[in-house]
């Protein structure tokens, strides 16, 4: 389904992703993890096509998709949804607007300056931030919202766009524990129930370990695990983040602890 | 009492620095006969030196009659005239000229009836005043846009009347010439015979449309507060400019004429009443 | 499910309503803007405009912008025939010189380039072999006027032709001829003698030997001979950048210092009156709602023509400006540092020089240097209109309508004045405001 | 004690050393600054036609004329503002239609010059300076060759205005998009949005209102730029009150109603337009900035 | 020494400050507590000149000060010097300088706005900066201080005055424990080695008890308590807080008792 050969990015004399190698033959929940730096967002950056890549190949359904330009590229970056950090909604809009740019790639530029998104869009939109449980807020201003429901109204934009993949670089990152939960669920039962493929990195061991169906490890560019969570020991994981024997899992792990401890 | 500086102001038509430097020989002149610093001034337009004279920053000028009007009006005490241009033919006077363009089938001031019509400065006396008055004396109507003509307008200058009937902006207009010559030519000198000179416009696209009575040229006027003795010497010197050195009296009277001669305020009374009467 | 459906049912509407609102908007503004425009379009009559435009002049114009022309001219009167440049008396060859394209003799053979040749035969006879065309010929005299021959056929275009004048315009130049003159215009690329006149010894001498001249021990006279240009006038030109930036100087630093005390008065905090503030902001609004032009006229009478007058009159505008931005500033200063101040026993002078002046410098500073870029465009104005400096070269260069060429170089050097000023005020700020360690 | 005391005294030594050069640091700029002052003045007295001191007592002898004439006429008044009214309609047109025109083309020009947002970013160097000199062309300029070329009017002016307006125009707004958020364009980016869509929804909206606000700012300032293009022969109530103030005495009355009627525009479109800024800016602070 | 009579201060119906009486024999350190609103602010404003009182007297070694004008106002500013919250100095300017405008009152203005301080002045600051342990940042913009070096700047100041009184409102309201320590004790040194009166305002119990002669109690302007620190018991203070019998002595004195667990 998604294959991605040698593909490697390099900033100046920098290489932040070296020569990656994936294989993905059916629509899972993939976790990736690795220190900062380690070149996480490089890779699913590159994915959705928002930097090039130096070299190799990234190949899905049979088409590569590394060297598309122009047209095609956004083409593929509609099929192929990001959900970052900061969220990047456009926070002065309101939130069904912010869901309905996921089909910009299929309207053209004026009618978006009009605002005339089809009343069928709109209301998709609306099931969709209903789905997620936030439809309430849809007329909100998105900076009103807090960042678990902004975040929300990101994935709300993925889906919006019925993209084959899902991409999300440290969606939980800027969230408390809360919200964090919610935000991860929402994604696991996307995956479940719509079946997308959906690709994450994540800075928790145990988020990964709780919802992903495998998890890969970067370091220093390089991925140097791939496998189930269960394969994803703690040895593994001092490898994964260059720790040494006084490695103590819970260093990357304090927020779903905290978590744990608020009562649900 | 005496003066520490004595100050030219010369008039438009010409490149201010052309100006300056033709009128250069008359300030070397100047600072030698007098003894003291002597400047010149080349403002934009005809207010410029009108308001220095009436502000006593400026000394002597080179005024158009209307301009002399307009300076005597404001302040009968300010200045006096002592001299005018005087042709090669000897008299003292031009004309202003209403031309239109040859396509487009004007040929005289019947068939302006309803077109535009442009003045140049207000302040000229062949380019607004003498023509805002002898043309509504032959159509038997005022001035005022929409009463004979579609529309008055001023345009500037006779640079700017020129083109803007030449280039089809306004159908007929006015501007200064001396009535010798050629029409093809644009006339022996005037503002024709320049926009002629600089290729700006053919003359066989143009035709004369009507033709004022002679105008009296303006005069050389001198603050009236100047010490006699001032007076006295700028006038001869200026007398006798053509005698002393031909070159030097070619570029301050622009072309070739014969000379300066002595003019007195009531050659331009006529001017004055008709300024008056344009005045609302 | 279905009763998740009917909740949404009025989220739905309300999402909607907003739509709709939303479209009003988008098209409303853009339908606003263009029926403004459009209104405009009428009201400007932009059609008439399209027809009354002479591209003609606007060829004219950028042509001689970049090329010069070469008169040759035959007074039909008395034969005699003179080159000059532009046509003008400093640019006028000595009698009996011409350039080499000019053969002078009983005959004078013009030859224009590409095959177009005109000859001022004997008793005020011409032709004009146009390749392709063929010869025009003509006979100006007193009695039967021009009395032009051409080829058979139809007359062209670029053939103009009446009793009493001919024009021929081609490619190679343009030749007119009426009773009294025969004329021929040849032109070429470039800025006429830009370095050098006719009369001095470094006319026509390349960049190199030029440069080898002057490192010879000429360099003086070199440099003489280029900078009093007659036809350009350098030493005029640079006098007159020079007191444009002048009169932005003046005017922009003379407010800032008339404006500083005032705004004192103006400022809500400091001004010990509220009817002295009310009449300071209504003198400040004054001073800046009339122009700098309109008190370029005002002050004509008393201080004459000339720079003074223009930076007299941007000072006055500018208190203005300054006086209303000052005066803000002053009211947004942080009233801590002053209390600071005060409770030491100083006076108000005092109060006002460290409590006050110390943290409006930086947001004064950057204002007045922005206004002196700005300024440097307005003197331009201002001259133009009647102060003087390179303003009034470039307008009374336009009024002439043919020294194009000199317009072109008036801009250039006006853009370039300007975007320096620009540079210059955004280094000074940069380097004041940033590099005031301690304050003042 | 002695140890502490050497401390303190090279401190002192080192402060002194440091005020002194301070000191002189501040004599010199203010020494050279006093003397381009005072010398600037005395060349441009000298170079002009009359001299500050001999003419300061003239400074109102103008307005005393045209106020003279004006009081002597004032039943006149509201005649002339019926009678120069259209011209004045057709100033503010100028400045209304030449700041709207610039704003756009300013909008697209600051866009494309803007570090992340550009469409072409090698471009981006080309485009600065493209504003610069849109910027550094004086409006007199351009509108003198227009006239030329198409002869007298409003649109010469008008296009004169909004050429000047979009690089001053762009180069605010270059500023203000430079602090605007890349995150949303990176978002709109990640969904396939052209760069159209990325600049309509992703940067408009968190600019826009700083946007309206420098434009009104530029407005007041168009308003004032378009009345002095009327001195140059591009219509409106400039040209009027040149026609006025050049006739002279006589026509003075008209000179000042056509005054009157220019300031209370300009008053009142300054105050109109400094409430809406404020409001638009509200709580942000405003740094105004010169033409 | 300073004898304060039904000193009153009204704004229009608000009254700040309701008849104060105080009296001081001798060179003290006074601190003056109450909640925030009381009046503490306004009656050192008061003193110090800074504000005009409604009514009443101020009556400094014999000297009746409540209606000083113009010079002798700004004088007896100048013997009075003044330490504020939130230090009040002029942030771009350098701190030697910022010390030298306590002898502003002295110079004249001409010299002044040349800032031409004499030698001996400046060599004075220097020493006083010394005192209090900054003297290494004197060349420093005052803004790239530090808090707590900011105060001891202002307390510089307050000292180049050569004052008999330092009044000092809040001083240490913004600082942090360690600073805080650090200001108060240089306080409590000049009182002790200058012999110099200081009245602080101050919002915690526990410093006024640990560094202050003298304490005084206002509430709603007026003064309901001045005595001895021994005699400041907790009901005395719950008084002077208006607070009911849940009061905590705890909830006046957060900081202190952070800084009590700071190593000193
Ligand atoms: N635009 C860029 N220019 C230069 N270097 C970059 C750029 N983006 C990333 N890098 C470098 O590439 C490497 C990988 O960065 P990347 O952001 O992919 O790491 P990451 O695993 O996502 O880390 P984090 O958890 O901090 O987000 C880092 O060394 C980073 O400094
Ligand atoms: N300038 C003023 N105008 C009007 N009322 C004022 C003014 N200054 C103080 N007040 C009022 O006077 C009363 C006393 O204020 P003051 O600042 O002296 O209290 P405080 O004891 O210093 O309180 P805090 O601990 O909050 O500083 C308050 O009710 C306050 O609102
Ligand atoms: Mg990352
Ligand atoms: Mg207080």
């Amino acid at each position: 389904m998604l294959t991605i050969k040698k593909l490697t990015k390099a900033f100046g004399p920098n290489v932040a992703v070296d020569k990656a190698d994936i294989q993905i033959d059916r629509p899972a929940m993939i976790g990736i993890i690795g220190r900062s730096g380690a070149g996480k967002s490089t890779l699913l950056r590159m994915l959705n096509r928002l930097s090039d890549a130096t070299s190799g190949q990234m190949i899905f359904e049979g088409r590569d998709i590394t060297g598309l330009t122009g047209h095609d590229k956004r083409a593929w970056q509609s099929e192929c949804a990001m959900i970052f950090q900061q969220f990047n909604l456009v926070p002065r809009m309101d939130v069904v607007s912010n869901v309905l740019h996921g089909t910009l790639n299929r309207r053209s530029t004026l009618t978006t300056m009009f605002n005339l998104f089809p009343t069928a869009d709109i209301h998709r939109a609306i099931d969709i931030l209903d789905r997620l449980g936030i439809a309430e807020h849809g007329p909100k201003r998105a900076e009103a919202l807090s960042g678990g429901q902004q975040q929300r109204v990101a994935i709300a934009r993925a889906l919006m766009q019925d993209p084959k993949i899902i991409l999300a670089d440290e969606p939980i990152a800027s969230l408390d524990p809360m919200n964090a939960q919610v935000v991860m669920q929402s994604l696991r039962r996307i995956h479940e129930e719509d079946g997308r493929m959906v690709i994450a990195n994540l800075h928790t061991l145990d988020t990964a370990r709780r919802y992903c169906d495998r998890v890969i490890g970067m370091r220093d560019g390089r991925i140097v695990f791939d496998g189930t969570p269960e394969q994803l020991t703690t040895g593994v994981a001092r490898d994964i983040y260059g720790a040494d024997d006084s490695f103590n899992e819970a260093y990357t792990s304090t927020e779903i602890q905290t978590l744990n401890r608020v009562p649900a | 009492e005496d003066i520490k500086e004595f100050r030219i102001g010369i008039l438009g038509g010409e490149n201010a620095q052309d100006r300056l430097n033709s009128n250069e020989c008359l300030r070397a002149k100047t600072a030698d006969l007098l003894g003291v610093e002597t400047k010149l001034f080349a403002p934009a337009d005809y207010n410029g030196v009108i308001q220095g004279l009436l502000g006593g920053t400026i000394d002597m000028a080179w005024l158009g009659a209307s301009g002399y009007a307009k300076t005597f009006l404001s302040d009968p005490e300010a200045v006096e005239p002592i001299l005018v241009k005087v042709n090669n033919d000897g008299g003292y006077g031009y004309y202003s000229i209403g031309f239109a363009r040859k396509d487009s089938g004007i040929d005289s001031l019947e068939a302006m009836k309803g077109k535009v019509f442009g003045f140049g400065d207000p302040n000229s006396t062949s380019g607004f005043l003498i023509p805002s008055i002898e043309i509504p004396q032959a159509t038997g109507a005022t001035m005022t846009s929409g009463d004979y003509f579609g529309e008055v307008k001023f345009t500037g200058g006779h640079e700017q009347t020129i083109v803007a009937v030449y280039n089809g902006d306004i159908d007929g207009g006015v501007t200064w010439a001396d009535g010798l010559g050629e029409w093809e030519d644009g006339f022996n000198s005037g503002a024709l015979r320049k926009a002629v000179d600089a290729g700006l416009v053919d003359m066989n696209e143009l035709v004369q449309i009507w033709k004022s009575k002679p105008i009296p040229e303006g005069p050389v006027v001198l603050r009236k507060s100047l010490p006699e003795d001032v007076k006295l010497k700028m006038t001869g010197l200026m007398a006798s400019l053509k005698s002393m050195d031909e070159e030097c009296a070619y570029g301050v009277l622009q072309g070739d004429a014969k000379g300066f001669m002595p003019i007195t305020h009531e050659a331009y009374e006529v001017i004055v009443e008709a300024r008056k009467l344009k005045s609302n | 499910m279905s009763a998740l459906d009917v909740d949404m049912i009025p989220v739905k509407m309300q999402a909607d309503a907003l739509f709709r609102r939303k479209r009003l908007v988008s098209f409303g503004l853009p339908a606003l803007v263009l029926a403004y425009l459009t209104y405009i379009f009428f009201a400007f009559d932009i059609p008439g405009l399209a027809q009354r435009f002479e591209v003609d002049n606007a060829r004219a114009l950028v042509a001689d912008s970049y090329s010069y022309k070469t008169h040759v001219t035959r007074d039909n009167r008395s034969g005699e025939v003179s080159v000059a440049i532009e046509g003008e008396r400093k640019g006028t060859y000595e009698a009996g010189t011409a350039p080499d394209w000019v053969a002078l003799g009983n005959e004078t053979l013009i030859d224009l380039g590409e095959g177009h040749v005109v000859t001022f035969g004997a008793e005020n006879f011409m032709s004009y072999i146009v390749p392709g065309y063929g010869e025009i010929t003509a006979q100006p005299s007193r009695a039967k006027g021009v009395d032009a021959t051409l080829p058979e056929g139809d007359v062209p275009e670029w053939i103009n032709v009446s009793r009493n004048r001919m024009t021929v315009t081609t490619e190679a130049g343009r030749l007119t001829v009426t009773r009294n003159r025969t004329e021929v215009f040849r032109y070429f690329a470039g800025w006429e003698l830009f370095f050098f006149t006719l009369d001095s010894p470094y006319h026509g001498l390349g960049f190199g030997e030029v440069m080898a001249r002057a490192l010879g021990g000429e360099a003086a006279d070199i440099w003489l001979d280029f900078w009093t240009n007659k036809m350009w006038r350098h030493s005029d030109v640079a006098w007159a950048l020079f007191e444009t930036i002048l009169m932005a100087f003046l005017g922009t630093m003379g407010a800032a210092i008339v404006a500083l005390p005032l705004a004192f008065l103006a400022a809500k905090n400091f001004s010990p009156l509220m009817a002295v503030r009310q009449v300071m902001r209504r003198f400040f609004d004054f001073f800046r709602g009339v122009d700098a032009l309109i008190w370029t006229i005002v002050l004509a009478r008393a201080f004459g023509p000339g720079p003074l007058t223009g930076a007299l009159a941007i000072l006055i505008t500018d208190t203005g400006s300054f006086g209303k931005m000052f005066s803000e500033a002053l009211e947004n200063a942080d009233q801590k540092q002053i209390e600071g101040i005060q409770s030491t026993g100083a006076n108000p002078v005092q109060r006002y020089r460290f409590g006050v002046i110390p943290q409006v410098t930086p947001v004064l500073l950057s204002q007045i240097l922005y206004y002196l870029e700005s300024n440097t465009r307005s003197a331009t104005i201002i001259g133009a209109i009647t102060g003087g400096g390179i303003g009034l070269l470039l307008t009374q260069a336009m009024i002439t309508q043919k020294d194009w060429e000199e317009v072109a170089y008036y801009i250039v050097l006006i853009i370039l004045m300007v975007m320096a000023m620009d540079w210059f005020s955004g280094w000074l700020r940069r380097k004041l405001i940033q590099g005031d360690e301690g304050g003042r | 004690m002695a140890d502490l005391t050497g401390g303190v005294g090279a401190l002192r030594a080192d402060y002194m050393a440091l005020t002194r050069r301070k000191r002189m640091m501040d004599g010199i700029i203010l020494a050279i600054f006093v003397a381009l002052m005072v010398s600037g003045f005395m060349i441009a007295d000298d170079r002009n036609a009359g001299g500050f001191w001999s003419g300061l007592h003239r400074l109102f002898d103008f307005p005393k004329e045209v106020l003279g004439e004006a009081v002597e006429k004032v039943d006149t008044l509201p005649a002339h503002f019926v009678k120069f009214f259209p011209s004045l309609v057709e100033t503010i047109n100028i400045a209304g239609a030449s700041t709207l025109i610039g704003a756009l083309a300013a909008m697209v020009l600051s866009l494309l010059s803007t570090r992340g947002m550009a469409r072409w970013p090698r471009m981006i160097p080309v485009f600065r300076r493209i504003m610069d000199i849109m910027r550094a062309v004086p409006e007199i300029v351009i509108a003198l060759v227009l006239i030329f070329v198409m002869g007298g009017g409003p649109v010469p002016a008008m296009i004169a205005i909004a050429f000047h307006t979009a690089g001053a125009l762009g180069k605010l707004f270059s500023e203000v998009n430079e602090n605007a958020s890349l995150k949303p364009v990176e978002g709109l980016q990640s969904v396939g949005a052209n760069w159209s869509q990325r600049m309509i929804l992703g940067v408009i909206p968190q600019v826009s209102p700083n946007y309206l606000s420098y434009a009104l700012l530029r407005f007041e300032i168009n308003i004032r730029a378009s009345a002095i293009l009327g001195f140059v022969g591009a219509g409106g109530i400039g040209y009027e009150l040149k026609n006025a103030m050049s006739w002279g005495k006589g026509q003075y009355d008209e000179a000042a109603a056509i005054f009157l009627l220019l300031f209370a525009t300009i008053i009142v479109v300054d105050q109109v337009s400094s409430h809406f800024r404020d409001r638009l800016t509200h709580g942000k602070t405003d740094r105004k900035v010169a033409a």
